[in-house]
């Protein structure tokens, strides 16, 4: 039964060598995930690529998340590098899972701060993941680019190297408010929220606005993200007499709690927010959706050729609306070549040239510029958004 | 109606449909475990791959719920033989342990399989059904929860007449009963085996199913927290009992509902846990138990292998931590630096798993509980008292201790899976609290601009200061934890956890023991925490997940019990190999899970082997 | 087959040659081999630990020796399975009765008819089995687990003839049985034999399985001392010996 | 004067009377031994002894001490050590730390708060060293007890020993505790003759200087050469109890052992409880 001890010591060590050997591969061999198909013709053989690192979640929990990131990342590239690329150079970008889990990313920061290759990081997902990674980006000098950090410190975490569009919650939340309690004119609303950094900041910014507009929020009540069954909590929501339900939550979910309203004896006016925007929403919700009022950042249907030519593009590629996740990936992508246009492809360029960025095109915002102090963008626009007939229409009031 | 009574009625109903699933889900299990005497790790994923063929089904194929229904089983129960044919035969001889971390491999690798088939993206599962609800009196009852209701109730009679009235049935009876007068009445034992791992991935999937229908959602990751709540389920009934996981599930599912109803919804898993580990103390075999029983045999060879270990001369040890030392001298990628910093913090959870677990016995799932302690006190301190990082350090890893060990107090008094089972629990509840105590914790906004780890007011911050901060405290720690394994109190870990009787009639008292045991161990891993913490600078409820504990585990099994040349190899081994695999992107968690269950294969005792 | 065996015949239903069996280091068999021929009622006597348990389960296949032959009917029993064994018609009364304590005295019944596939034969040995044990029709509906010590020694023996097994192996029937139930018990064996069923029962006590046994064997310390006509094996001082121990202790 | 006293004990199993109102006494330096067929009571009774179970009814007095009030860690700290039927040896341990778990309770160990004794295992000072190195040698001399069988195995894992020698381990880890009674169930269970030869030996050594012994063992002949008095069971009860060759000759011990050659049967009539299937959580 027992083998000679030297046979497993033999094993064991052949092991770890095979590990650290293959340790030492992967940043040397790991070729771009993405795949462009632009015309040789176009390309100059001697013109080594830009290369974006991209951190976030392709497995685990969070991993849904990653894969819209990608057909955004994938479909912007399709257009830069169709064009040309910048100065003559194609804009490339290394994906690394991280599971969006704190353990991970910070393995990722250190692999994009040690190749000279990166100019720009973009991600991770969650707070945790993005967090616990800012200080190597700040102490690499690469700048961390957050789409989805909406963390009231994400950017003050890697001093001017922590950037992101993601609006934050104050600006969200007291628009959101306005829409509630001035437009649709609820007095005495109930609010589920997501309980998350984000959730709950925008759910605190939220009722101080709706307060000084008037309104008094009867229930509130916090779920977890791994939450499924609303009906215990919907009960409670029931029993508080709202006048209409207020909606932080994302799109599994907020479809999740829509679907169980009727089960709860509810039927209320309902006012989401802007992260609820997304077909996922639709598909998932089905018939329940109809009718939730969202104050949103854009709107798919929106006639603007920002918007139609993104959207038709995106549908002609993956045969699907672009979810809000998707969008601001692609967004991501045009945004950091600007800056690449303005900054150079160096580490350093991005950085000062983030500052300088005056203005630009934004399927999401419009049109982009960013708050210097804060390191987020500046005075984002909304659009109130109706759900009709299983797609998203403007609004136009009652 | 009175609106506290409908609130009432209302509750009650969301509970028993809930209840529902979880009793579908913990009855498969129980099976399990009566028949082959094994804690199945898999069988949330054969819940979920039970909601997806559901939803292929409906959705892609557009046949009636009926046929939907039927293909799941027939799926289900197919992947539950398969599982049991591939990935455990053969395992069941060999110790406890082994098929346990067979079901984990399994795991991951149909998670990630399903994931890659049909993407991260949760899926819609639209409810055929009509919308329309029966009202009785002032509440009412959707078809879905008439469905549940039907579903539930005729699978437990088509259960319970299966097992009544059929010779297979009978046959899976006598083996749980008695599995040598099984053989001698000329059961096949084995068929048996692989037939109950069919039956329990019938009802698994059926169970995913109906609850992918309930949330007309389905995802990869459902699998999680059906496994976890189906044990919590089965646990509350007794482990292998069958009609007491029904109503297991069941008053679990309205614990839940009226707990959401007091508290909100942010506390549903916190009560789950309290109410499990409260049950577990006060009747730990469940809540039907009849038996009175006297101390089993000892867990010599069942649960911890007997094996020679792998005596790693002195020398190779000296030499790896030379190499260890002056890696950084010689490589400078900081990629590799901060691999093998993580590394030495997992390495540092794994030695005091290896300790409590593999020394001790006391089978551990609640290390991250203790590193959230840990990191939550030391950032705190340093936040808040401002004092110095080493300083917060070690104030950090000693609250660890202390609060860790009166969290596991309770505990003490069960056995084996029990105590996984519940410190599992423990972990849970530790982030629950952490996420609800917005006063002290901040809340799920958790925690920024933790001060970086320093030493004498010099901030270590450079790939290569971390690596070596790091690796010092596991010398530190190893150092500390040889010491006490070369003394009388390792003879008397490892006595309890070899014979608690027989420890017990050469004087030792276990609970002392065992709060050693745990006090070091949550001491340490609350050091890890801390470290990282303040490496992270950022940490919030889910920084330290249970799935840290789970991987803990892996690496002290794989490694070896007890053994802490191994813990370290493992935690290398295992925080390497995913970085291995990069290059395969989104198929490296199916390869590690692949590799997982193949190192348990073919060396259940772990690398080096039990100490 | 062994010749070494005294009186060994090619009439032997089952045949063990040489035994050696362990469990784990600890030696239970030294070279033990003993028959049994059609039709017969063999006792198997000895003391505690003597290694008579371990002898059926080494026919049932329950343990494998380490050397040495089964044979049954003609065929090799060492590479078989217990159910296979089962199936060839060894029906066992196991120690300790070993009833399935949560299942219906009717379904501990139909468990020992496991193997069989003709319904009809099966339905009418139940009602036979049930005329030998009118005890058990009384209590069908009960679990087994609830039954007395002697019902359930009824349940076992009824629930191994159920399987209609050519021969049974029983361990130690009467064990922690009141005398009325022992005296039952062993006019039961007797019933079940004179239906043409070879009998193997392991005893302790040797005076009262003697009383109905032909042959009988004395195991001790995992080999056989004394062998030989029950009728003289009753008569002779050898079992008190092997039993409360002779003046020569190492054999 | 008697050392161990048991007095009316009786356990019973769902009514079931498993040891029946049984009374004797072991003396000190004196070697008593309980036989009885299978199901007589003795593991029960053993049980009960040992702190394993507690009795329905009646009293165990050590030195005249109440033992059904200690936990069964405490009956090392009073002076008994056990071994056990089917010798439970801490597998992964050398065969050093087997004997030497079996000092524990007169160890300083145990005897200072749990802190102390974790910086003390810390620091391991002198104190702590020697008391350690004292009984390392202790242990050796207890192992040369056992000749050669085990001292040059001392440091191998004891899963790895012969089922003999795993016994051996046991009886000296339970002497090192340096018992004033020691408690022997089976020690001579699954050896060959050789081997019980061997132990014999040695327990006869045991009794030589002055060990008070209660053992329970099924080969006869050993508890006929070895015991001052022999106690036996038969159905819970005590039957019989005498010097070795008096309990021999007993008819009632013959009875209960070769069952009687007539239907005048004058056993009491009473069911051993059932050993199996009593409620099993029923799937």
């Amino acid at each position: 039964m027992f083998k000679t001890v030297n046979s497993r010591i033999a094993i064991a060590s052949a092991l770890a060598a095979v590990v650290l050997a293959a340790c030492g591969a992967p940043a040397a061999t790991q070729a771009p995930a993405a795949k462009q198909k632009a015309p040789a013709a176009e390309q100059k053989a001697s013109a080594e690529p830009i290369i974006i690192g991209v951190s976030g979640p392709l497995t685990g929990q969070n991993a849904r998340y990653g894969e819209q990131w990608k057909k955004g990342f994938d479909l912007a590239l399709e257009e830069i590098n169709g064009a040309g690329g910048v100065d003559g150079r194609k804009i490339e970008y290394v994906f690394e899972d991280s599971q969006s889990d704190p353990k991970q990313s910070v393995v990722v920061a250190q692999k994009f701060v040690a190749d000279p290759r990166i100019i720009v990081e973009i991600g991770d997902f969650s707070s945790g993941a993005s967090m616990a990674a800012s200080k190597i980006y700040e102490r690499g000098g690469l700048v961390q680019f957050g789409m989805t950090n909406s963390h009231p410190d994400f950017t003050k975490g890697g001093g001017e190297y922590t950037w992101s569009n993601s609006s934050t919650q104050s600006q969200l939340a007291p628009a959101l408010a306005e829409l509630a309690v001035a437009t649709v004119g609820l007095k005495k609303p109930a609010v589920l929220y997501l309980n998350t950094d984000w959730g709950k900041t925008t759910y605190q910014l939220f009722e101080e606005k709706a307060k000084s507009l008037g309104a008094e929020i009867v229930a509130n009540e916090a779920y977890l993200p791994e939450e499924k069954d609303f009906k215990s909590a919907l009960t409670r929501v029931r029993d508080a007499n709202p006048d209409g339900l207020i909606l932080i939550s994302y799109q599994a979910d907020g479809a999740l709690i829509v679907q169980q309203l009727e089960g709860a004896g509810l039927k209320l006016p309902i006012v989401g927010a802007s992260s609820l925007q997304s077909p996922d929403f639709l598909k998932l919700g089905g018939k329940a959706a109809e009718g939730v009022l969202l104050r949103a950042q854009f709107l798919p249907s929106d006639p603007q050729p920002r918007i139609k030519n993104f959207v038709d593009k995106y549908k002609a590629k993956y045969n699907e609306t672009p979810d809000f996740f998707a969008t601001h990936a692609y967004d991501t992508i045009k945004l950091l070549k600007e800056e690449i246009k303005i900054g150079g492809a160096t580490r350093e360029g991005v950085k000062t040239a983030l500052a300088q960025l005056k203005d630009v095109p934004s399927v999401i915002y419009g049109k982009v510029t960013f708050d210097k102090e804060t390191r987020r963008v500046s005075d984002p626009t909304f659009v109130n958004l109706v759900v009709k007939n299983g797609e998203f229409v403007a609004w136009e009031g009652k | 109606m009175d609106p506290t009574l409908r609130t009432f009625i209302d509750q009650t109903i969301n509970g028993l449909a809930i209840g529902n699933v979880y009793a579908l889900t913990a009855v498969g299990l129980a099976l399990i475990f009566g028949v082959a005497n094994l804690i199945n790790f898999a069988h949330g994923s054969v819940y979920m791959i039970g909601a997806y063929v559901g939803w292929v089904c409906v959705t892609w194929l557009g046949w009636p719920l009926p046929a939907s229904f039927a293909a799941v089983a027939v799926v289900c129960g197919a992947l539950g033989v398969a599982l049991e044919r591939f990935g455990l035969q053969g395992l069941h001889r060999k110790a406890r342990i082994a098929p346990l971390l067979a079901t984990i491999g399994i795991s991951f690798a149909l998670d990630q399989a399903t994931q890659l088939l049909f993407t991260a993206n949760p899926q819609s599962f639209p409810n055929p059904l009509p919308a329309e609800r029966i009202a009785l009196g002032g509440v009412s009852i959707g078809a879905i929860d008439v469905l549940i209701a039907v579903v539930g109730v005729s699978t437990a009679g088509i259960l319970f007449g299966f097992l009544r009235f059929t010779q297979l049935g009978w046959a899976l009876r006598a083996t749980a009963q008695d599995r040598d007068a099984a053989q001698q009445m000329g059961v096949d034992v084995e068929g048996v085996n692989r037939a109950t791992f069919g039956i329990a991935g019938v009802l698994g999937g059926l169970a995913g199913a109906l609850v992918g229908l309930y949330f007309a959602t389905v995802y990869p990751t459902m699998s999680f927290q059906a496994g976890i709540k189906g044990f919590a389920a089965n646990l509350l009934g007794g482990l292998g009992n069958v009609p007491g996981s029904i109503v297991g599930g069941v008053v679990l599912g309205l614990v839940e509902s009226y707990g959401v109803a007091a508290f909100g919804a942010t506390y549903r898993n916190l009560f789950a846990f309290a109410i499990l580990i409260g049950v577990l103390v006060v009747r730990p075999a469940g809540l039907f138990s009849r038996r009175r029983t006297l101390p089993p045999e000892p867990m010599t060879g069942t649960f911890v292998p007997n094996s020679r270990p792998v005596r790693v001369p002195r020398a190779v040890v000296i030499g790896g931590i030379a190499v260890a030392l002056c890696f950084p001298v010689l490589v400078s990628d900081p990629y590799l630096l901060q691999i093998l910093t993580n590394a030495w913090l997992l390495a540092m959870v794994a030695l005091s798993l290896t300790l409590v677990t593999g020394t001790a016995g006391q089978s551990s799932l609640g290390q991250a509980g203790f590193m959230a302690i840990g990191a939550y006190a030391s950032a705190l301190l340093s936040l808040r008292a401002g004092l110095p990082f080493e300083i917060a350090l070690i104030a950090g890893s000693l609250i660890a201790a202390v609060l860790g060990t009166l969290l596991v107090l309770p505990a003490f008094r069960l056995r084996a899976h029990y105590v996984a089972i519940a410190t599992l629990g423990i972990g849970e509840m530790v982030n629950q609290v952490i996420a609800n105590w917005d006063g002290l914790t901040n809340g799920v906004l958790g925690l920024t601009n933790i001060p970086p780890p320093s030493l004498f007011g010099i901030e270590m911050v450079t790939p290569r200061a971390t690596y070596w901060y790091s690796l010092a405290l596991l010398l530190l720690a190893a150092l500390l934890q040889l010491r006490l394994l070369r003394s009388h109190l390792g003879r008397t870990w490892r006595a309890i956890r070899e014979d608690d009787v027989a420890a017990q009639s050469a004087g030792v008292g276990l609970n002392r023991y065992k709060a050693l045991a745990f006090a070091v161990s949550a001491g340490m891993a609350g050091m890890a925490g801390a470290f990282s913490g303040h490496m992270y600078s950022y940490i919030n409820h889910e920084t330290f997940a249970s799935s840290t504990s789970i991987l803990a585990l892996t690496m002290a099994i794989l490694g070896g019990m007890g053994n802490m040349v191994g813990a370290v190899v493992g935690a290398v081994l295992l925080t390497a190999l995913p970085e291995v695999f990069r290059g395969l992107v989104d198929y490296r968690y199916l390869v590690y899970g692949v590799v997982l269950l193949l190192l348990v294969r073919f060396r259940p005792q772990g690398l080096l082997g039990t100490v | 087959m062994s010749s070494r065996e005294i009186g060994a015949s090619n009439d032997a239903l089952l045949q063990l040659s040489e035994l050696d069996t362990f469990y784990g280091p600890s030696q239970v068999h030294f070279g033990m081999s003993l028959h049994v021929r059609r039709g017969e009622i063999v006792c198997l006597l000895g003391g505690n630990a003597s290694g008579k348990s371990t002898t059926m389960k080494v026919i049932l296949g329950l343990v494998k020796p380490r050397t040495g032959e089964i044979h049954f009917d003609g065929h090799d029993l060492r590479p078989l399975s217990t159910p296979q064994i089962v199936r060839l018609g060894i029906g066992s009364v196991p120690e300790a009765r070993r009833i399935f304590g949560a299942m219906t005295v009717r379904e501990n019944l139909l468990m020992g008819a496991y193997t069989r596939r003709d319904r009809a034969a099966v339905a009418e040995d139940y009602e036979r089995v049930l005329e030998i044990f009118p005890r058990l029709r009384e209590r069908l509906q009960q679990r087994g687990g609830v039954l007395s010590g002697g019902e359930q020694q009824m349940l076992a023996m009824a629930r191994a003839l159920m399987g209609r097994p050519r021969m049974i192996c029983m361990d130690e029937p009467t064990m922690g049985l009141s005398p009325l139930f022992v005296d039952k018990v062993l006019d039961l064996i007797q019933t079940i034999n004179a239906q043409g069923i070879t009998v193997l029962m392991v005893e302790q006590s040797a005076n009262l399985a003697l009383q109905i046994a032909d042959r009988g064997y004395v195991l001790q310390n995992g080999c056989i001392v004394v062998e030989g006509d029950a009728r003289d094996l009753l008569l002779s001082s050898d079992i008190q010996e092997a039993y409360l121990g002779g003046q020569e202790y190492v054999i | 004067m008697a050392q161990l006293e048991i007095h009316n004990l009786t356990r019973s199993f769902d009514g079931v009377l498993a040891v029946d109102d049984v009374s004797f006494d072991v003396r000190d330096g004196e070697t008593v031994s309980v036989i009885g067929p299978n199901g007589a009571g003795k593991t029960t009774l053993f049980n009960l002894v040992t702190g394993v179970d507690a009795p329905t009814q009646g009293r165990i007095d050590f030195d005249g001490r109440s033992l059904l009030k200690l936990a069964p860690q405490e009956y090392a700290g009073v002076g008994i050590a056990r071994t056990f039927q089917h010798g439970r040896v801490f597998g992964n341990l050398s065969v050093m730390d087997n004997v030497l778990i079996g000092a524990y309770a007169r160890s300083q160990a145990p005897s200072r708060g749990p802190l102390v004794e974790l910086v003390r295992a810390l620091v391991q000072g002198k104190a702590v060293r020697e008391e350690e190195r004292a009984l390392r040698r202790e242990a050796e001399e207890i192992l040369a007890l056992f000749g050669e069988r085990l001292l040059p195995r001392r440091e191998q894992q004891a899963f790895g020993l012969s089922y003999a020698n795993r016994r051996r381990v046991e009886m000296a880890r339970a002497l090192m505790a340096r018992p004033r009674l020691l408690l022997l169930d089976e020690p001579t269970a699954g050896m060959n003759p050789t081997e019980t030869r061997e132990i014999l030996e040695f327990i006869r050594g045991l009794r030589q200087r002055g060990m008070t012994i209660l053992l329970i063992e099924h080969k006869l002949s050993l508890v006929m050469e070895l015991s001052d008095r022999v106690v036996v069971m038969d159905n819970g009860r005590k039957i019989s109890e005498g010097a070795p060759h008096v309990v021999r000759n007993d008819p009632k011990v013959i009875e209960a052992y070769l069952g009687t050659k007539t239907h005048e049967r004058e056993r009491t009539a009473r069911s051993a409880p059932a050993e199996r299937g009593s409620g099993g959580d029923g799937i």
